[in-house]
């Protein structure tokens, strides 16, 4: 039984490990090949060919925190429905109905976001 | 336990340096197929001077970008400018590793397949927000931010669409999933669903109409702004591979994945990929871009309520129906 | 060799060592980045010790909500709250006293967990995640609805914090 | 591999509470705090296939957990950022009411 798991790490570690090897060694196997002519205008920010008018550590609008915030209490309501959803087909009604509560509290707090203006983009 | 571990894993390896292959192959594929898509579209003929009918123009477009220069901005954090394509190459090809491609070709059974492959490409975010910041680029930094807040948005959406396959399903398994649409795909019983899906992966992955984050008139690359070479072209090959995973997965999930009368699974399973595949493209190029605002707008106040009205209906007729 | 027992507690040491470097990493470097990065690196080692421990459901949840969410929550309070440093850096305050402390915490810890006799590993459900589920809808759905309440304050909470201050 | 799980466990949690001793920024001690989760959580996760391993209870609570601490990031980093615009730094030093 755990032989199971114990396999799926391995091959997984082993495709990772395979996935992530490509592309370094293609990254160092053309260094040599590739052209290096370092220049102080080469290595200034793009800015349309203008110097750097303003610094890129600015603070940016909170709307960003806000669907972050948002998505991660999302996520984990989704991934609660994930666990449920693969018995929910002989879970019967009463199932259901202990699912559509939890849906329900989903709903009410996408409501609540909503209400409260975190999802507008400004 | 019939296969050893060492084997396991000397498979673990191998698949994952075919899944790479795969996808790099399928990368200059899907360009040179979307330069003639494209240009078929807009009444023109697309590349016509490298190898016959410019065949061979994304070959040397490769050979190009291995060769370039890969250039770093003097301010930029070394460490993270590094990371970032990794982060946001790896996982995509990473996901590809539970895609039933038919009999002999599967990679890896999962149990809980489909939550793998949800959850892998998240990881996605970290290189984007990290490519973004180090390199000390406004264009940079606004195109990752926008980037990564577009994805979790469309996120969230399309796994609570995938919920309703699940359910029908019975199984998180991708394995399962296909055995379930032996009789009938779910495209037909969630016509629904496949709409959302196909709409909040094309999001997702940042293409056109929801290219926002790349919006070249405004951005000019986006959190790619400052890589080149290799590197960008990490960043590339991420955005097809993500583009070829989602459609294969969703030929999986609902059009019944290698089934099909006659010819062999892997077939099938191409077939019905390469039509998904095709209509992405055909959106690409027929569609108007959307603002920012209306993309978040979509994500938030459209698409995560119609998914959520989605599930619960999907269930009660489910359970109306019984079975 | 490849006993399967060797080679499981084998992974887990590995994985395990990740994970320590990763968090202790995480905590003593003074770039907040470079921290909040370890941070990563140790969760999905984590993650590989969850599907080694049978919880394969509870490892793919480590990845989609710690590594895709709550880091990528950290970096974005990192780049708000960054502006004009180009690397945020942290102090470390008296790191021999906090060293003491929390090596004989931990080292209570151990001691404890290790000298408390453990019943033997059982035997586990044939589907995992479909127990699971059944455990969420059934013995345990006071926890399942109580997950979505707690979520639903925290949505609130957070809300009503960051709105506060804007002018 | 009950006992490396243990042992891991303290080990991280200890990693933890060194962090959250020695560290001033909010950020950082959110950090902190979340390795501390996860030790609890690895323990969960190990103590599931002890004591009702049918029933799945560890694994429950370890679900549990891990909501917990993705509520726990979530207001801990609002209130992260809502101090950073009150006082201009993430440092837990800088919050100081009777300037405010």
């Amino acid at each position: 039984m755990s032989g199971a798991y114990l396999s799926d790490v391995l091959f997984l570690l082993g495709f990772a490990v395979a996935v992530v090897t490509i592309p370094l060694v293609t990254l160092a196997a053309f260094g040599w090949l590739r052209p290096h002519y370092p220049e102080a205008l080469k290595a200034e920010a793009y800015e349309s060919g203008m110097p750097q008018a303003s610094i890129p550590r600015r603070p940016f609008h909170m709307a960003y925190y806000n669907f972050a915030l948002v998505f991660i209490v999302f996520e984990v309501e989704t991934l609660l429905l994930f666990a449920v959803a693969p018995i929910l087909r002989d879970a019967g009604w009463l199932g259901l109905a202990e699912v559509g509560a939890f849906v329900a509290l989903v709903a009410l707090s996408l409501f609540y976001a909503w209400r409260k203006g975190a999802l507008v983009w400004r | 336990m019939e296969v050893s571990l060492p084997l396991t894993f000397a498979a673990g390896l191998l698949w994952g340096a075919v899944a790479f292959t795969i996808v790099g192959a399928l990368t200059a594929g899907l360009v040179l197929a979307e330069r003639k898509v494209s240009a078929r579209i807009q009444g023109r003929v697309g590349p016509m001077h490298t190898g016959p009918h410019g065949a061979l123009q994304t070959i040397a477009d490769m050979i190009k970008l291995v060769m370039k220069e890969d250039v770093r901005p003097a301010r930029a954090d070394a460490t993270a400018f590094r990371l970032g394509p990794l982060l946001v190459a790896v996982p995509a090809v990473l996901s590809l590793a539970v895609i039933p491609f038919g009999a002999p070709l599967v990679m890896r059974d999962l149990n809980v397949g489909v939550l793998y492959f949800l959850a892998i490409p998240g990881v996605t975010v970290i290189g984007l927000l990290l490519a973004g910041w180090a390199s000390y680029d406004n264009y940079s930094f606004l195109g990752g931010l926008r980037s990564s807040a577009q994805f979790i948005s469309y996120e969230i959406p399309r796994s609570l669409t995938v919920v309703t396959v699940v359910m029908l399903a019975g199984s998180l398994s991708t394995v399962d999933v296909l055995e379930a649409q032996r009789s009938v795909p779910y495209v037909v019983l969630l016509p629904f669903s496949f709409f959302l899906y196909c709409v909040t992966s094309l999001a997702e992955i940042n293409r056109l109409p929801f290219d926002m984050p790349e919006a070249e008139s405004e951005l000019v690359a986006g959190y790619h702004t400052e890589y080149s070479g290799f590197r960008w072209a990490l960043f590339f090959l991420a955005e097809y591979a993500g583009f070829f995973a989602a459609a294969a997965f969703g030929a999986v999930l609902f059009l019944g994945g290698g089934s099909g009368p006659l010819l062999p699974p892997v077939v099938w399973l191409a077939v019905k990929t390469a039509v998904l595949l095709f209509i992405g493209m055909w959106i690409r190029f027929t569609l108007p871009r959307f603002r920012a605002d209306q993309l978040m707008r979509l994500a938030w106040k459209v698409f995560l309520p119609a998914s959520l009205v989605n599930l619960v209906l999907a269930a009660l007729i489910m359970r109306a129906v019984g079975s | 060799m490849s006993e399967p027992q060797n080679v499981e507690q084998l992974l887990f040491i590995a994985f395990g060592i990740v994970a320590a470097g990763g968090a202790l990493y995480a905590v003593v470097t003074r770039s907040l980045l470079r921290s909040i990065i370890a941070l990563g690196a140790f969760l999905t080692a984590v993650a590989g010790e969850f599907y080694l421990l049978a919880a394969d459901f509870l490892a793919v949840v480590q990845i989609f909500v710690y590594v895709g969410g709550i880091v990528v929550l950290m970096l974005f309070a990192l780049m708000l709250s960054a502006s004009g440093v180009r690397h945020p850096l942290a102090a470390i305050d008296r790191p021999a006293l906090g060293a003491a402390l929390a090596y004989s915490l931990g080292a209570g810890v151990l001691w404890g967990s290790l000298t408390t006799e453990l019943p033997a590993v059982g035997e586990l459900p044939a589907d995992a995640v479909d127990a699971l589920g059944r455990a969420l809808l059934g013995s345990q759905l006071w926890s399942f609805e109580l997950i979505g309440v707690i979520l639903l304050a925290s949505v609130i909470t957070a809300l009503v914090i960051v709105r506060k201050e804007r002018r | 591999m009950t006992t490396a799980a243990v042992t891991l466990s303290s080990v991280l949690f200890a990693i933890g509470v060194f962090g959250v001793l020695t560290r001033r920024n909010a950020i950082s001690l959110l950090v902190s705090v979340e390795i501390m989760m996860n030790a609890a959580i690895i323990n969960l996760a190990a103590f599931s296939r002890l004591y009702e391993p049918e029933a799945m209870t560890g694994q429950v609570f370890a679900l549990v957990g891990i909501g917990i601490a993705a509520c726990e990031a979530a207001v801990g980093l609002a209130l992260v950022l809502a101090v950073y615009r009150r006082f201009g730094s993430t440092d837990v030093d800088s919050i100081d009411l009777l300037k405010g």
